[in-house]
């Protein structure tokens, strides 16, 4: 009988935390009938795990769960996003009469996986993290039962979720078989050790795991579901899905394909170039013919995770760092337009049309200004942070030499610039068709604050980001 | 600060007292301060020109104007005894003008305006004929221009005014934009544009040649051309005389001031300022004495026919004009200053007779509806007389003398001479002719005008009949100073070319004619006798046989068609430049490329990627079938892409 | 010899089983179909050395899944399904890319080259059974994965409640 | 000695059929059974490394997909109710509400 | 001579803190917004005094200098100053927002808080933009401008705006961008310095160059606007409100030609010199075509914007004369272009104000009913189509030699477009002040105290420069005879016919074949 260590568990606590905390959320929303309270214990839960993530760092149990300065990152971004959701749903989910404590402790779960996802070592461990955070948001897209559009959504998502989950699985089936292993590092070591790289039915296999991780992060030709599910699902899921499990897959992403796979280097980015690139033609140019707006936020989604695929591309730590950088700069100014579209809905009236931000300015005048800032920080104009993210994105990819790659980014930044300001043209330039109520709440305010706040100063000042994105990679 | 300063200053701080007060304060005061300033500025020019007449050349810099690398350019002034000759006729010819339209613009509604415009214009062309470089002169060249343009368009309200206005001035830059690469042309050779360096140096550069569109071009010709340009503009000499007639819209005052007397022999003074390097080229001479004679014929046959006692006048000036770039490019520089001169008093007189006939008349023009002023207006007809007198040539009139001289002159100065000396005899047949052709048919016979006007009917007022006499004065007295020697010898005159004397030094030495007196005197004796033989076909045609000029008339319709329309060069104007340049703007630029081309490429191409958004939209199906086939198929490409790439 | 043709036998079956599956226009028939279909893996598992792999399909896929997709064809009432179309407007597509696919994992397949070897080979199973060990390397390697099987199973739970057990508030 | 090979055709032939099964079929639930067979095919690789690889890694996999495939049944099955009830219909391509 | 405090960022930063100050300003309050708009304007302005008499002019070192690091890891620093070519923009802008502000008090009725908002952005960025001596900083200021300008367009612009803002926006946009990947290109190329001194004192190797100059060419090109990327320039002034087209036209576009002479020309010297020909085939293109294509005009505003076009040809065809009357001709004349083309915008607006037209057939023996008003109108067409002893001359002229000196053709034709220039602005003047009164503009008042005061500094700069333009001059002579050393040589040597018709083609094919390879 082997004796049996337990495992020193301290890099885990963050997550065995949020852990506790999901199942006393669960708990208390069988007790209290107000449900508010789950939601603050949702926020305390994101408040207390960031705490906690200062302190953690280390591998448990054989380096399948890996707590690093780059998980780390990913954690406070996927915990941002959970955060600020959160504080957009307390009013949303009254409103759409689905106030149920459930949607909060799932949210906690879903952020559970994708923290794990972020501290994967093992393919095995990615795998199970990705279901756990897809299944809480298959769930939570379609979380309006009684409204048709979030069960589409939900079925939508969900189907082929699971068709590319079989693909990831299959992927990590031959990978297994290739290397005999599942673990990053000792697939990383075989390859390099036995020289195999060349191999197709490695290349396979490490494709069919970009595939899925590209589903996952809505890259072109698996992007088709993202508007789809965006549109049908509660907004503040929209906002929750367009940034966390973005991040989640861009995590997984970067860790497997420059841990496992460092050794295809090539061959992956002769792949993903293509993809990028299409990614960033198809989210910004089909989100030109957009009328809703939660569609136009998902192609626009779309394209930016285009932008940061060039950060991959480069396939340095740069380029990983400037990838990074460009998410979570990418997580405030998205979840700030998504709390805008939040507020604008109300009780009988959708305010997802474009055309529903008619005069806003007039009627609205701060909400417009806000939502001007967030549309001009994702198109990416200075001084706002969006513009931060893609300078260092376009630094990293000329720096790795491709000036060209840079070049078609822009070129594409500049058409998203388009539908970016008919937004800001539909809320300053025309007149107001209708009154348009806001149902803003303190939460959603002090969301929104947060956001437009991250988005101004992360674009004046962004030494402190770039430096943590840097030392985010250092390994 | 000395006292040449003030001469253009006063003028110009009229001009912005009476701008700024004067519709508000001194409305119908407004020609005090105006006319005391140049009264003063005529003063202080008497006093300079005495003291030039004893030796004294001042060439001073106020400030330097521009400095840019190794450009510089000062304000300053240069009196000689050519700006002293010029500072007289200007200050002269602008005090009685202003003088005379106190009483010719009395009423009108913009009083202030036009006392501050001539002021304007006094400051301008001082600073023009003070000049000591090119680009003040330029300067001066330019602000008379738009003085000539803002009081030619003087009465806006006439589409007609505001016409002519736009008309001279925009053919004036088109000299202008030859004079202008002219004063760089002169900079890039010489490195600085004052006169001085640039007129002692040019004997240096002779023979040097630039390159154009790949010839080998001299340079000193191709200066003196450019120049040129910019005199033949101002000037009103073929092909750019067509603004002058057009410039008769302005208020008679003007016509005497700025387009008889002053600003339109400014490009006289230039050639003749620039003679150092006119000199040096032989072709620029000729082009110089071609342009002048032909325009000086090409004017008066136009003047023949016309109705308009300004625009016959007006063709007179640019014949007369003609003259004197003839007598530039034969080289008789002084002469054609003289001429330049005693034209200014019996043009100037002309017109300001012309313009007490339109006062009397309530502004009509068309000589064929006067008749018969005579005796209505007393002073203005022998005024009048006088002054058309002097113009043919009549001997010891003003006239008689610069005409005289330049006739000569260009006979004298050799085989192209003698050619240019036949058509100036003619010019100046025909010009006697014309100018009383209006004496006769305004002046003498009946009134054919309505019962109204003939009412109306008066001697103007004193305001305005006083400079009228002063003028006929000079138009008599002026040339006295310039008697050609050949006559001085005969009268017993001991300095007879005083004037050719005075502006010798300015001129490199005073060159006597040469050739025989007996040439001489056949030269003066066809002169006299084309004069004289003008005014007697004049009062046959026009006193005696009244129904001969219709006769003549039908008789060569066409030729009579041709003259009438002035030889259709505007029509020729508006049908290869203007009218192809609108048409450019409106069918070519708005209409092609920046309508269809640049437009077309700038909204064209958001328009596709928006046709092909709404396209790709259609992939979009919403199905989830396809949704996954085309994951599968992605994922298919993709790992034939990585596969096949190695 | 044998153990060819016993997968010979398994390997025809799943898959002539599996395209009947797919291609059954009742989705009754596909389910039970489907569940002979997963009999036949679990053989297979058993030629493999999986004995307790072989059990769980049985248990688990047949015994709960297909359970609850039958529940749930019997719920949704599927009586026009046997008359409808079957397949979908651009099958064509699908079917092609399908096979698109195929022939690429065919090519891509035939270099496979076998990762190294553990030390967990077919005698310790068999000495030590294959539940054991798996349990072993389950509980000790694999507790990790193991631990957050529970928490996916967990939300699974939450899930299925939430979307269809409970009554909108009014 | 069955080649491990063989094994690895059979588990593709299965992926593959559950794939076409997915991108060809309208109802819903037979959609679902194709992933599952997708799912059983990398079940089958799985086990089958493990074999060949010696090794437990495979199988322990195995039983996880198992378990996730289970948990995705219900969730699947829950939001087909869910749907179900507001929206009569097991075809797929009848959901099409959202698209563009 | 320097002041005691930081004056650049007070100036940036002043106009800046001023819109925080109008954002907690009731909006009902407008009085008091404008008021306090005015008093930022204003104090702005003096503030920014000390630029122009403690300038020294003796050395074309920047000054002003203030450098804090601002983003350590990607080496860029807050760093600021200014020379001789930078200066005199900083104090246009001051000037030119007073006048903005004031030409708004009555014709701006809606959103007036966001207005002075928008405007007083615009202040700080612009100033940014001319005193930035880190690239990035420049860039942050260059693009955050396009924020604000797009809203003045598309917020209180005419009839059409929404389609000339997003146009203004996408246009300038695409050209910035590919400056943006030029920056980044330079940035390594330099050895990892966003600073622009530092990038000033190496050599690129002459592909680096040739490429980073178009690139660069693309934003400036666009800003300018030079020909055939101008068309967004019409539609832009023609919309704007009277604000916005003065600061389009005043400032904005001068941010491109600006551009050139404080990037292209010394980092790229020998790709600049490569380029000369093409750069002043399309400056005469641009001076003859936009004096032309304004004789079709109807509108008012688009003629103007149209003379602008022409103008700004003039500019660059002096900066890439590449000598320094040429270059100092380009920057006087791009003050003076601000000066006249914001005055006349500036009128404009006053009558637009009146009666709610630009179409020039509307107007009409306006000197009768306004004569104040024609008089302003009358000098600054005057100064716009080059006057001598009017500001437009002096810029005009030394562009013409400078141009003449560099390559004789180019000078020549440049000076064509003084004689279209001519014809279009007395044309327009006929049509609109002179002949019989329209009936649509008869009784309106003349231009108040208010529109005095705000043409007044205008009409003064407008004879100043004319007459005495050294003031202005001397401050640019020495930062421009170090460009043009920088340039290595004192300009080009003219050219034969056959460089000028094959030339540009086959240098730019040449290049492009020699990068490739």
């Amino acid at each position: 009988m082997k004796e049996i260590i337990m495992p020193d568990l301290g890099p885990m606590i963050p997550e065995i935390t949020l852990l506790c905390l999901a199942l006393f959320a669960l708990v208390v929303d069988l007790l209290i009938k107000k449900k508010e309270v789950v939601a603050v214990i949702g926020i305390i839960s994101a408040v207390i795990v960031g705490y906690l993530l200062t302190g953690s760092s280390g591998e448990v149990f054989s380096g399948m769960f890996i707590s690093d300065n780059y998980s780390l990152f990913f954690k406070v971004i996927f915990l941002l996003s959970l955060s600020l959701s959160i504080l957009l749903s307390i009013r949303y989910v009254r409103i759409e009469r689905v106030n149920f404590g459930e949607y909060y402790s799932l949210m906690l779960f879903s952020t559970l996986g994708m923290m794990i996802m972020a501290s994967a070592g093992d393919l095995i461990v990615l795998y199970l993290g990705l279901e756990l955070m897809a299944l809480s948001t298959y769930i939570l897209a379609g979380f309006i039962r009684h409204e048709v559009r979030s069960n589409e959504a939900a079925l939508k998502y969900f189907l082929l979720g699971a068709f590319a989950s079989a693909f990831l699985l299959y992927g990590i089936s031959m990978t297994y078989g290739l290397t005999g292993t599942t673990d990053l590092k000792a697939i990383a070591d075989y390859l390099i050790n036995n020289n195999i790289g060349v191999n197709p039915a490695l290349i396979l296999s490490m494709l069919l795991l970009l595939v899925a991780m590209s589903f996952k992060i809505a890259a072109v030709p698996f992007h088709m579901w993202a508007p789809d599910v965006y549109e049908g699902a509660p907004t503040p899921i929209t906002a929750f899905m367009s940034v966390g499990p973005k991040a989640a897959g861009f995590a997984v992403l970067g860790r497997v394909f420059t841990t496992a796979f460092s050794s295809l280097t090539i061959e992956w980015t002769t792949v993903i170039i293509p993809i990028a690139i299409l990614t960033m033609a198809v989210g910004n140019i089909l989100a030109i013919s957009q009328n809703n707006i939660k569609r136009m936020l998902a192609y626009s989604s779309i394209a930016h995770a285009g932008y940061a695929l060039i950060g991959v591309i480069t396939g340095n730590l740069d380029g990983i760092s400037s990838m990074m950088n460009y998410l979570f700069i990418y997580a405030f100014m998205n979840i700030g337009a998504f709390a805008i579209v939040t507020i604008l809905k109300s009780e009988g009236f959708a305010g997802e049309e474009i055309s529903d931000y008619e005069g806003l300015a007039k009627t609205h005048p701060l909400a417009a200004g806000l939502m001007l800032i967030f549309m001009f920080s994702l198109t990416g104009i200075p001084p706002t942070a969006g513009f931060i993210g893609k300078f260092y994105l376009f630094m990293s990819a000329v720096k790795a030499g491709y000036t060209w790659l840079a070049v078609v980014a822009v070129i594409f930044s500049a058409i998203s610039a388009y539908f970016y300001l008919r937004v800001v043209m539909y809320m300053y330039m025309r007149e107001p068709k209708a009154e348009v109520s806001l149902s803003t709440s303190m939460p959603s305010g002090i969301a929104i604050a947060i956001a437009a706040l991250a988005v101004l100063i992360l674009g004046i000042f962004p030494s402190g980001i770039i430096e943590f994105a840097r030392m985010a990679v250092m390994r | 600060m000395d006292k040449y300063v003030l001469i253009p200053l006063l003028p110009l701080i009229a001009f912005f007292i009476n701008i700024i007060f004067g519709r508000k304060i001194f409305r119908e005061k407004a020609h005090w301060i105006s006319t005391l300033a140049v009264l003063s500025s005529w003063v202080i020019s008497v006093i300079t020109l005495s003291e030039v007449v004893n030796g004294k050349v001042i060439n001073r810099d106020i400030y330097t104007w521009i400095i840019s690398g190794n450009f510089s350019v000062s304000v300053g002034f240069l009196i000689d005894q050519l700006t002293a000759v010029m500072l007289i006729v200007v200050t002269t010819v602008s005090s009685l003008v202003h003088i005379y339209s106190i009483g010719y613009m009395h009423g009108d509604k913009g009083y202030y305006r036009f006392f501050s415009y001539l002021s304007l214009f006094t400051f301008s062309m001082l600073m023009l004929v003070m000049a000591n470089n090119f680009l003040q002169l330029y300067f001066g060249w330019e602000a008379v221009g738009l003085c000539s343009y803002l009081l030619i368009g003087f009465w806006y309200e006439k589409k007609s005014a505001s016409d002519a206005g736009k008309k001279a001035f925009i053919v004036n830059r088109f000299g202008d934009f030859g004079f202008g690469l002219g004063v760089i042309l002169v900079f890039l050779t010489f490195g600085t544009l004052h006169y001085a360096p640039v007129f002692g140096g040019v004997q240096g550069i002779v023979g040097r040649t630039i390159n154009i569109l790949g010839y080998d071009v001299d340079l000193i010709t191709l200066m003196a051309l450019l120049l040129f340009c910019g005199a033949v503009g101002k000037s009103a000499q073929i092909p750019l005389h067509v603004w002058l007639p057009d410039a008769m819209e302005g208020p008679t005052p003007v016509s005497a001031l700025i387009h008889a007397a002053t600003m339109v022999t400014a490009g006289v003074f230039m050639v003749a300022r620039c003679n150092p390097i006119f000199n040096l080229s032989e072709i620029a001479m000729d082009v110089v004495a071609i342009t002048g004679a032909v325009t000086a014929l090409f004017a008066a046959t136009i003047a023949l026919v016309q109705r308009d006692i300004k625009r016959i006048i007006a063709y007179s000036t640019v014949s007369q004009l003609g003259y004197m770039f003839l007598a530039c490019g034969v080289g008789a520089y002084s002469a054609g200053i003289f001429h330049l001169y005693t034209h200014a008093f019996f043009k100037a007189l002309l017109f300001l007779g012309a313009g007490s006939v339109m006062h009397a008349m309530a502004g009509e023009l068309d000589i064929k509806k006067m008749g018969g002023l005579k005796k209505y207006m007393p002073v203005t007809y022998w005024t009048f007389l006088l002054a058309s007198l002097s113009i043919s040539g009549v001997p010891g009139l003003a006239g008689f003398f610069s005409k005289d001289e330049i006739l000569w002159r260009t006979y004298s100065s050799g085989s192209l001479g003698q050619v240019l000396f036949v058509l100036g005899a003619i010019t100046a047949l025909l010009t006697a002719f014309y100018s009383f052709r209006i004496i006769y048919v305004a002046f003498h016979g009946s009134f054919r005008g309505t019962h109204e006007q003939e009412h109306h009917l008066h001697e103007s007022p004193k305001v305005m009949t006083m400079p009228l006499v002063i003028l006929a004065i000079g138009a008599i007295a002026s040339g006295w100073v310039g008697i050609p020697p050949l006559l001085g010898d005969i009268i017993g005159l001991e300095h007879s070319d005083r004037f050719g004397e005075f502006l010798a030094p300015v001129f490199g030495g005073h060159h006597p004619s040469e050739g025989s007196h007996s040439e001489e005197i056949l030269v003066m004796t066809l002169s006299i006798a084309a004069g004289i033989l003008g005014i007697l076909i004049s009062a046959s045609m026009y006193l005696r046989k009244t129904d001969l000029p219709e006769r003549i008339g039908q008789r060569f319709s066409s030729i009579y068609k041709l003259l009438w329309n002035k030889y259709y060069v505007d029509e020729l104007y508006d049908f290869i430049i203007v009218r192809p340049t609108l048409w450019i703007a409106n069918n070519v630029i708005v209409g092609v490329t920046d309508g269809k081309i640049i437009e077309g490429l700038v909204n064209g191409v958001p328009a596709a990627i928006g046709r092909f958004s709404q396209w790709l939209r259609r992939v979009q199906t919403g199905l989830v079938h396809q949704y996954a086939t085309v994951m599968a198929i992605g994922a298919f490409i993709i790992v034939v892409i990585a596969l096949l790439w190695r | 010899m044998i153990e060819k043709l016993i997968f010979g036998y398994l390997a025809t079956a799943i898959i002539g089983l599996s395209i009947l599956v797919i291609t059954r226009r009742n989705p009754v028939h596909s389910v039970v179909l489907m569940l002979i279909l997963f009999f036949h893996i679990a053989v297979l598992y058993l030629t493999l050395n999986a004995e307790f792999l072989a059990a769980i399909q049985i248990i688990i896929y047949a015994g709960a899944v297909l359970v609850l997709f039958l529940f749930v064809i019997l719920l949704l009432n599927l009586k026009e399904e046997l008359v409808v179309e079957r397949f979908v407007g651009i099958w064509p597509l699908g079917l092609s890319a399908a096979i698109a696919f195929a022939i690429m994992m065919i090519l891509s397949t035939t270099s496979f080259v076998k990762g190294p070897e553990g030390n967990i080979g077919v005698d310790i199973i068999k000495s030590e059974t294959n539940t054991r060990v798996l349990g072993k390397v389950l509980f000790t390697d694999y507790l990790y994965p193991f631990e957050i099987l529970s928490v996916v199973l967990l939300v699974a739970i939450i899930g299925a409640i939430v979307l269809t057990k409970r009554r909108l508030k009014s | 000695m069955v080649p491990l090979n063989w094994y690895i055709w059979l588990s593709g032939a299965l992926f593959i059929i559950g794939m076409a099964g997915f991108l060809m079929r309208r109802n819903i639930i037979i959609m679902f059974i194709s992933i599952e067979l997708m799912l059983n095919a990398v079940n089958i690789s799985l086990v089958s490394f493990g074999n060949f690889l010696k090794d437990m890694a495979g199988q322990v996999l195995t039983l996880f997909v198992i378990a996730v495939a289970a948990a995705e049944a219900a969730i699947g099955l829950g939001i087909i109710i869910a749907l179900f009830r507001n929206k009569a219909t097991v075809h797929v391509d009848e959901m099409n509400e959202m698209k563009g | 001579m320097e002041p005691g405090y930081p004056v650049l960022s007070t100036l940036i930063f002043l106009p800046v803190a001023g819109a925080v100050l109008l954002l907690l300003i009731k909006r009902t309050q407008e009085g008091l917004l404008k008021w306090s708009a005015l008093l930022i304007s204003v104090v702005e302005f003096i503030l920014s005094m000390p630029l122009f008499t403690g300038f020294d002019k003796s050395t074309h070192q920047m000054q002003f200098l203030e450098r804090y690091e601002w983003i350590p890891s990607w080496g860029i620093t807050y760093h600021i100053g200014l020379d001789g070519i930078s200066v005199l923009f900083v104090l246009l802008s001051t000037l030119i927002t007073i006048l903005c502000v004031t030409i708004s008090w009555n014709s701006i009725k809606v959103k007036v808080k966001e207005f002075y908002i928008a405007i007083l952005l615009m202040e700080g960025a612009m100033i940014g933009v001319f005193s930035s001596l880190d690239f990035f900083l420049f860039y942050i200021f260059w693009e955050a401008m396009l924020i604000p300008m797009y809203l003045l367009i598309g917020v209180w612009g005419g009839p059409n705006r929404v389609y000339a803002a997003i146009k203004f926006f996408l246009y300038t946009l695409v050209g910035s961008v590919l400056m943006l990947v030029g920056i980044i290109v330079l940035y390594f190329e330099a050895g990892k310095t966003f600073d622009i001194l530092e990038m000033m004192k190496r050599t690129y190797p002459y592909q680096v160059q040739f490429w980073l100059f178009w690139a660069f060419f693309a934003a400036f090109a666009v800003k300018v606007p030079m020909f055939p990327v101008h068309t967004w320039l019409p539609d832009a002034h023609t919309e704007a409100p009277t604000a916005g087209s003065v600061i389009l036209a005043a400032i904005l576009i001068k941010m491109g030609a600006y551009g050139f002479l404080r990037f292209s020309l010394p980092l790229f010297p020998d790709a600049t010199k490569a380029m000369t020909v093409p750069m002043l085939v399309l400056s005469v293109i641009a001076i003859i075509y936009g004096a032309i294509v304004c004789l079709a005009q109807t509108d008012l505003k688009r003629l103007i914007a149209y003379s602008s076009v022409s103008h700004m040809g003039f500019v660059t065809l002096g900066i890439f004369a590449l000598n320094s009357q040429g270059i100092e001709g380009g920057i006087i004349q791009m003050i003076n272009h601000g000066i006249v083309t914001g005055a006349l915008f500036l009128c404009v607006g006053i009558i637009y104000d009146r009666t709610h037209s630009r179409q020039i057939r509307d107007y009409g023996g306006l000197a009768t009913v306004l004569p104040v008003y024609a008089a302003f109108f009358m000098v600054f067409t005057l100064a716009s189509i080059g006057l001598p002893g009017l500001n437009g001359f002096i810029g005009e002229f030394l562009i013409i030699l400078g141009g003449f000196k560099a390559v004789k053709w180019a000078g020549v034709l440049a000076a064509t477009g003084i004689i279209i220039g001519a014809a279009y602005m007395l044309w327009l003047y006929q049509r609109v002040f002179f002949m019989e009164t329209n009936e649509k503009v008869q009784g309106l008042n003349d231009m108040d105290l208010r529109e005095v005061i705000t043409l007044m500094p205008l009409m003064a700069l407008v004879l100043w420069i004319g007459v005495y333009p050294n003031t202005f001059l001397s401050f640019m002579h020495a930062s421009v005879e170090n460009l043009l050393q920088r340039l290595g040589n004192q300009g080009m040597q003219p050219q034969n016919i056959s460089d000028v018709l094959g030339g540009p083609v086959v240098d730019l094919a040449r290049n492009v074949l020699e990068v490739i390879r």
